[in-house]
């Protein structure tokens, strides 16, 4: 069980290095957005899936899945609104 | 030595409750209520303040309340020793002088609807008053924190309150660095409850001991609280800020507001770190005080216009506030600290009354004859003769000459200097009186010359200026009146004198 | 209450009362014609009530408020009252057209009210508070006509009068804390002197405060500033008596006692260089109140030296003939004042008796036999000694006659133009009324107290004595009559000048002040400074542990 | 497997982290860049709490430190992005910028040696707060110092926010009193935004609520719940699916003054019934503070999203 | 070098960051934010302090914590007073510094009359 986890968590916190390269090495804001909000979320769900058998009960593992939801909801919303801004002020650099 | 609540000590929190009460009901029903709350407010304050003069000349000791009936160092404690009762009849005194010059020009008239300016303006009043009483009678550091902010929300909306862009900007100074004087004494709070587990003042009486974190913690507070004080070479907000903002606000902001910071410094220095204190902190605190003079008054005597000069004056008074703290510590007998602490309050007292006659008085000159410029203020006396008769008598009591408290505060700060053979502040002393003289005089001899024809005046409501002349005859007439009382200033204190040997 | 009591509160409380109807400006209009009753109660007081009668005025805590009746308070006290009162008759007619006489009246009545107060406070803090209403009304009087001389006159004359306050204020001090339990009566003071802590350092903080408000050299530059820009009553009251506040303050805390000797030799050199120093620039001076001003420097100089020389002496009587040769000194230099007033505003033709009576008193000062001077220098003989304050004291004579003949020469040159003018009646009679008093109240006072005989002021050898300063002293007037114009030119007030260039530099300085506080306003100049402070605090602090 | 101590080496890493977004705030040009550095190092702040081991003063940073005052920076610095040039002329030069380093590193290098001269053992008054935690029927020691032993302390905490509301408000223009504090807010009707604001609102009240009960026995509290209730409203404002109320209604004022207003009336009630000022009795200790909180959450939801709209600056009539 | 140790020397170097930024940024938002590090740093400070009382079975000293909260909560009201006020200064006077200097030459408010009238006065005048 132990390993398990430990390979989901070590797979989100990959992802997570991932979106983080992505964000320093792409040119432009979009794309910026892009690799942030697809790795991170992958990479926050995988945690979140690691770290649901080490939750002491029920309560805590639900709390752990809305806090993912919630985390999913956020980012998506925040990517769209940055998309917008970046694209109005025509600065896709 | 553990504090328990005295009889009588619920008389504490009604007389801080009443304003604070005020304040909530004022914000509620605001409009013509909010004044009318506030004159209510104030006559309650008043007999609550009384009863505790009362109840403390009768059982001669320190008023304590412990809240919640939590003993320190859980819970916190309401302390009224001598100095705090004095200051709170002051605030009365001085408040109600102030509401009732301010009727006239923060008014609501019948049937209108709320404005901004009195309303605003009769909530920070109750606002400064509730943050006073916390300021003298809370006896734990944190409340005083609390209690610190509560004076710099209140004061500085007072300050821009006619919204031109000079007492704006004026006004964000003063707030950024009352901030920055705020998180230091925050800080040095903190610093005293890691090394000493406890913020009570009493308590930490006999715990402090001159080690590293005690040391850190009094030097940021003391930083702190100078700034808050704008003691000379800390001023840079006060001038702007007290001659921007219209009259009885600046009575409100020099007469009170910058005694509540000053307060703590006294119980900083005398009551919480009295063992930690040396000789040489006191020397350097009241050097800060002399160059406060010297620079306040030579700058006040070069200001163009009157309400930026009275302000500059403040700035020479608050260092005069601080020449008492060598005297104390350096007193050779506790006689001698207590004459020297009951002097420096009077100085305290005297300059809280006469500053706010003559803020009003030069208020009253700015609204008659639509500018305060000082070169022009011919005819002033013919046209305004009980203003400048105001004006005179407060000046009168700031050079300390006969019989205001002025005086009898010069006489015990000299005596006691003299006592202690520091010549050099028995010199300084001097020169305060001759300086504050100087710009005094020259108003007056501006004032008091006569033009050929009658200068035209907007006609000022004759009430506003009796006012403003009650206070400062009170304030020329301190000096025989605080003569019965002079003991009450030390009640309360004997064992607190004597542990800051 | 009994009536010697009444009397001496009423002293005090009819001005006070007069003072606050000032407050409204309708009785403040009209208040002029009441300026001669003011000081009636203090004559009063003075001739009826016995010496040594004290009353607590004001009792708060431990602290009481007394005033008291001496020997020596006695006579100023009565004199000066007849002066204030002689001259307040004088300013009813002399001040009656000016717009601002309201204002005059009520500075007339401060520093009334002040003079009279410090002839009969006993105690110190009383004392201050009267010398300070003396100081504002006598400056608000020296400002009265508003022109830039009487600016820097006032200011000039405030500046140093409260820096001589402070000086006594801490003096007073000293001797409060030496006091048995603090006890603020000037007896007790003067008692305890010359055993208390810091002795030398009181006296020398007295002599300087009170020489101050006497006039004595260098601290005397106010005076020829402030009498001339005075109005002529109140350069009359500024120059009779106000100074002679100085002379009552010596007199009072200065006790006859061995251990004070040698600083009474000191104030009698400072007196009689004053005596001289002020005849030498007196006759320089083209102004007749300028010259009467330096008079009255040389003649509180004089008075100095006798209080001194009593002291060295151990003279007992020293207190009552010192103040008994300065009432002297008010009546005359009263009538002086009151004098030009009356030559300005009369014809040439008309003032032959004017100045012939003018003349005698003048002289008198210098000690003319048989007037009021002769009398008076007679009685101070004693307190001088024979030795060179004596020898000193003559040549003082031949100085202020030779001053005072100059003085009625420049005053007679400058009468009224057209030849039908004659001054009011309600100028000419205090002036006479003064004049008879020069001559008449030394006289009655001397023989009143049994100073001495009338045989011992008749003696040949005491005319003699008074004569001959008199003659040398009219020979060279007659000299400097000729050789007038060769005497260099010296600006009135002569050191005041460098009192010009010290404000000067003091405005430089403050003008590098405001730059300063200029940069220290600054914000982040301020936020160092204020962190500075915060270490400044740590190592203070640390230093002491 | 611990030859590392890995929670010290998690401590430095979030330390260091903080640190390089503290001085990123300072340096960068922008104030928008470093408002944003700002958000972010509260979120870091908040975990360093969780560090620390407090929980509740995570809450209350994470809500406070990196959402409101996060929102006011960036809100005001898109708003005052004109005046930054002008400004920047007025910096100081380089030796007043050097005095600056230095006094500001000798006062941080006070405080560091006056942390670590504090005495071991260190004294607390825990053992004191919880011995005294049940007679206030509260389980988590905070909100028991909160609520009870330093009561005082939060009624004049929350006189304060009173003041500042009313401070803020006296900021307004004299014609437009009485009118509605903040901007219109533009947003696109069927935009992400409006969809995220009508989604997340009831989640957050849910959540809200749901820490000011939880606050009696563990980490949560009414400041926390209102905060968040705060942040909902100022959503819904933004989304224009709600608009701040005009600044003279009556309930307005009245749930403003609610708070500290409930506190006074039961500490005078205290003292009437003669057990002392905010002293509960024993049996009552519970609901009295229980019923003080809810009206206190409502009044610092209310209190601080008025305080982030700013001073009134509409007419009551421009409406939705 | 614990970790609490390890935090109060983070919470001192904030700081002194905080100090070193109110003195020096001209912009008067840079200034307030740098107030809001330096109070991190000093409720950082604090929060070490409360963590060296852990005692009891409590992580930390709860009085502690409390008078932090109560802290942070003044804090933000404090930088909420002050933008509000900053913001008012910058749409009258259209600055954002502290300088007088800054005032002088502007359009924005009316400015003051040369003759140091006060224009609140004047408004009185016709107003009542």
């Amino acid at each position: 069980m132990g390993y398990l986890s430990i390979t989901l968590i070590g797979a989100g916190v990959f992802f997570f290095i991932a979106g983080t390269v992505g964000l320093l090495r792409f040119p432009d804001t979009l794309s910026r957005l892009h690799a942030l909000t697809k790795a991170d979320n992958l990479g926050i769900g995988l945690i979140v899936l690691g770290l649901l058998p080490w939750a002491a009960d029920g309560m805590a593992a639900l709390k752990l899945v809305v806090v993912w939801g919630l985390i999913l909801l956020a980012s998506a919303t925040v990517s769209q609104l940055a998309g917008t801004a970046a694209r109005r002020e025509g600065r896709p650099r | 030595m553990q504090d328990v609540t005295t009889p009588g000590g619920h008389w504490l929190v009604l007389a801080l409750m009443v304003p604070v009460a005020g304040l909530l009901l004022a914000v509620l029903f605001g409009g013509r209520h909010a004044e009318r709350i506030a004159l209510a407010a104030l006559p309650l304050g008043a007999i609550a303040a009384l009863a505790i003069v009362m109840q403390m000349l009768s059982s001669g000791a320190a008023l304590v309340y412990c809240l919640g009936n939590w003993a320190p160092p859980l819970g916190i404690v309401l302390r009224a020793d001598g100095l705090s009762v004095a200051m709170m009849v002051t605030t009365v005194v001085v408040l109600t002088a102030i509401a009732l010059f301010a009727r006239i020009d923060f008014a609501t008239p019948r049937g209108a609807r709320e404005a901004r300016a009195p309303f605003v303006f009769w909530v920070m009043l109750l606002g400064v008053w509730a943050a006073l009483l916390v300021v003298f009678l809370a006896g734990d550091f944190f409340t005083l924190y609390v209690a610190l902010e509560l004076v710099a929300f209140a004061a500085v909306p007072l300050v821009s309150l006619d919204g031109r862009a000079e007492t704006l900007q004026a006004a964000l100074r003063y707030l950024l660095y009352a901030l920055a004087g705020s998180v230091l004494y925050l800080v040095g709070t903190v610093l005293i409850y890691g090394g000493y587990g406890t913020l009570d003042i009493a308590l930490l009486a006999d715990r402090l001991r001159a080690e590293p974190v005690a040391i850190v913690a009094v030097a940021l507070m003391t930083a702190g609280l100078l700034a808050k004080t704008a003691l000379f070479p800390l001023h840079l907000w006060l001038p702007p800020a007290h001659a921007g903002a219209p009259a009885a606000a600046s009575a409100l902001l020099s007469g009170l507001v910058i005694k509540g910071s000053f307060f703590l410094v006294i119980r900083l220095w005398l009551d919480a770190f009295g063992s930690v204190m040396t000789p040489a902190a006191a020397q350097l605190l009241a050097a800060l005080g002399a160059g406060a003079i010297v620079v306040g008054s030579v700058v006040a005597l070069q200001q163009a216009r009157l309400k930026l000069m009275v302000a500059y004056s403040t700035v020479a008074q608050i260092g005069y506030l601080f020449l008492m703290f060598p005297l104390v510590l350096g007193a050779a007998s506790a006689g001698a600290a207590a004459a020297a602490l009951a002097g420096g309050l009077l100085q305290a007292i005297s300059h809280a009354t006469a500053k706010a006659a003559m803020f009003m008085a030069a208020g009253l000159v700015y609204a008659a004859l639509g500018h305060d410029r000082v070169a022009d203020l011919r005819g002033a006396a013919r046209a305004l003769p009980l203003t400048i008769a105001a004006f005179a008598l407060s000046g009168i009591a700031l050079i300390g000459l006969p019989p205001a408290g002025g005086f009898l505060a010069k006489w015990l700060l000299l005596s006691s200097a003299l006592e202690s053979a520091q010549w050099w502040w028995v010199v300084v002393i001097a020169l305060g009186g001759l300086l504050t003289a100087a710009y005094v005089f020259l108003v007056l001899s501006k004032a008091l010359t006569t033009t050929a024809e009658p200068v035209v005046i907007t006609p000022v409501p004759r009430s506003s200026e009796v006012i403003v002349l009650a206070l400062a005859i009170v304030s020329a007439l301190l000096g025989v009146a605080a003569l019965a009382p002079l003991d009450l200033v030390l009640i309360g204190r004997d064992e607190v004198m004597s542990g800051a040997r | 209450m009994t009536t010697s009591n009444a009397l001496l509160v009423g002293t005090l409380a009819l001005p006070l009362v007069l003072l606050a109807a000032c407050l409204w400006s309708a009785a403040r209009d009209r208040m002029l014609p009441w300026l001669v009753v003011a000081p009636l109660p203090a004559l009063l007081a003075a001739l009826g009530v016995d010496r040594g009668t004290t009353v607590t005025l004001i009792a708060a805590g431990s602290y009481e408020g007394v005033l008291a009746l001496d020997a020596p308070g006695a006579l100023l006290l009565g004199v000066a009252a007849l002066l204030w009162s002689a001259a307040g008759a004088y300013a009813a007619t002399y001040q009656r057209d000016l717009p601002n006489r309201g204002r005059f009246a009520a500075s007339w009545l401060l520093c009334l009210t002040g003079c009279l107060g410090v002839f009969v406070a006993a105690d110190m803090a009383l004392l201050y508070l009267t010398l300070a209403s003396m100081t504002l009304g006598a400056s608000a009087l020296v400002f009265q006509d508003e022109s830039a001389g009487a600016r820097r006159a006032a200011g000039i004359y405030l500046g140093l009068a409260l820096a001589g306050e402070t000086l006594v204020l801490v003096a007073m001090i000293l001797l409060a804390q030496a006091t048995p339990e603090g006890s603020l009566l000037i007896r007790d003071a003067a008692l305890v002197l010359p055993s208390a802590a810091h002795r030398d350092l009181i006296v020398v903080l007295l002599i300087v405060g009170f020489g101050l408000k006497a006039g004595l050299v260098p601290l005397h530059v106010w005076m020829p500033l402030a009498h001339a820009a005075a109005p002529m009553p109140a350069s009359a009251v500024l120059s009779g008596v106000v100074v002679k506040a100085g002379v009552i303050g010596l007199i009072r805390f200065l006790p006859v006692d061995a251990g004070l000797a040698d600083w009474g030799n000191l104030l009698a050199i400072v007196g009689m260089f004053t005596a001289l120093y002020a005849v030498a620039i007196g006759i320089t001076q083209p102004h007749p109140k300028v010259v009467l001003a330096y008079s009255s420097v040389s003649q509180m100089g004089f008075t100095a030296a006798v209080i001194g020389m009593g002291i060295a002496n151990l003279e007992a009587a020293t207190p009552v003939l010192a103040a008994f040769y300065a009432t002297h000194h008010i009546l005359v230099k009263g009538a002086m004042f009151l004098l030009v007033g009356i030559v300005a505003a009369t014809a040439g033709t008309r003032l032959r008796g004017t100045l012939l009576l003018a003349a005698v008193l003048a002289v008198g000062l210098g000690g003319l036999p048989l007037t009021g001077g002769a009398v008076a220098k007679l009685a101070v003989k004693g307190p001088l000694g024979s030795g060179w304050a004596a020898t000193v004291a003559y040549a003082s004579a031949v100085g202020t006659t030779l001053l005072m003949l100059h003085f009625l020469r420049r005053v007679a040159a400058n009468s009224a133009a057209e030849p039908s003018a004659r001054a009011a009646a309600g100028l000419r009679w205090p002036w006479l009324v003064m004049a008879v008093a020069a001559i008449v109240v030394p006289w009655a006072i001397y023989l009143g107290l049994s100073l001495g005989t009338v045989a011992e002021a008749i003696a040949p050898k005491a005319l003699w004595a008074s004569l001959w300063p008199v003659g040398v002293g009219a020979a060279l007037a007659w000299w400097l009559a000729r050789a007038g114009d060769r005497l260099p030119r010296i600006p009135p007030g002569d050191v005041a000048v460098g009192i010009d260039r010290g404000v000067a530099a003091g405005a430089r300085a403050g003008v590098a002040l405001l730059r300063a506080d200029g940069v220290l306003r600054q914000w982040s100049v301020a936020g160092v400074s204020l962190l500075t402070l915060a270490a400044l605090f740590v190592l203070a602090i640390m230093a002491g542990h | 497997m611990n030859l590392v101590p890995l929670g010290l080496v998690l401590d430095i890493g979030l330390g260091l982290l903080a640190l390089a977004i503290a001085l990123f705030a300072l340096r960068t040009r922008t104030t928008y860049a470093a408002a944003v550095g700002f958000v972010a190092f509260g979120l870091l702040v908040a975990l360093a709490w969780f560090r620390l081991g407090a929980p509740d003063v995570a809450l209350t940073e994470a809500a406070i430190g990196g959402g409101l005052t996060g929102l006011l920076m960036l809100n005001a610095s898109a708003r005052l992005r004109a005046t930054e040039a002008a400004a920047e002329r007025e910096r100081p030069g380089v030796p007043l910028r050097l005095l600056a380093l230095l006094a500001a590193f000798a006062v941080a290098c006070g405080l560091a040696i006056a942390v670590l001269a504090f005495p071991t053992p260190a004294p607390t008054l825990a053992p004191l707060a919880v011995a005294n935690a049940p007679a206030t029927g509260l389980g988590n020691p905070v909100a028991a110092t909160l609520m009870a032993f330093r009561a005082t302390d939060t009624l004049l905490e929350k006189v304060v926010l009173v003041l500042a509301i009313v401070g803020v408000w006296s900021l307004a223009r004299d014609e437009r009193w009485g009118g509605r504090p903040g901007r219109r807010h533009a947003a696109d009707p069927n935009g992400v935004l409006v969809f995220f604001a009508r989604l997340l609102p009831p989640i957050g009240f849910v959540f809200g609520v749901y820490l000011l009960f939880v606050g009696a026995d563990l980490p949560g509290g009414a400041f926390q719940g209102g905060t968040i209730l705060a942040a909902m409203w100022l959503l819904a404002i933004m989304a224009r699916l709600a608009d701040t109320p005009t600044i003279d209604l009556r309930w307005l004022r009245f749930w403003l003054i609610a708070g500290p207003a409930a506190f006074l009336l039961v500490g005078l009630a205290g003292l009437a019934f003669g057990s002392g000022f905010l002293a509960y009795p024993e049996s009552l200790a519970k609901p009295i503070i229980l019923f003080v909180e809810v009206v206190k959450i409502v009044t610092v939801g209310v209190t601080l999203a008025l305080i982030v709209a700013g001073p009134p600056e509409r007419h009551g009539g421009e409406g939705r | 070098m614990n970790s609490a140790t390890w935090y109060g020397l983070l919470g001192a170097t904030l700081a002194g960051i905080g100090l070193y930024g109110l003195i020096v940024h001209p912009h008067v938002l840079r200034k307030i934010l740098s107030f809001n590090l330096l109070g991190s740093g000093v409720f950082l400070i604090a929060g070490v302090v409360a963590r060296r009382g852990a005692d009891a079975g409590l992580p930390g000293d709860p009085v502690l914590q409390g008078l932090v909260i109560t802290g942070i909560i003044v804090a933000f009201s404090a930088t909420a007073l002050a933008v509000a006020l900053l913001l008012r200064l910058a749409e009258t006077a259209n600055t954002a510094s502290l300088s007088p200097g800054a005032l002088e030459g502007r359009a924005g408010d009316a400015p003051l009359p040369a003759d140091g009238s006060d224009p609140g006065v004047a408004r009185r005048r016709e107003g009542s």
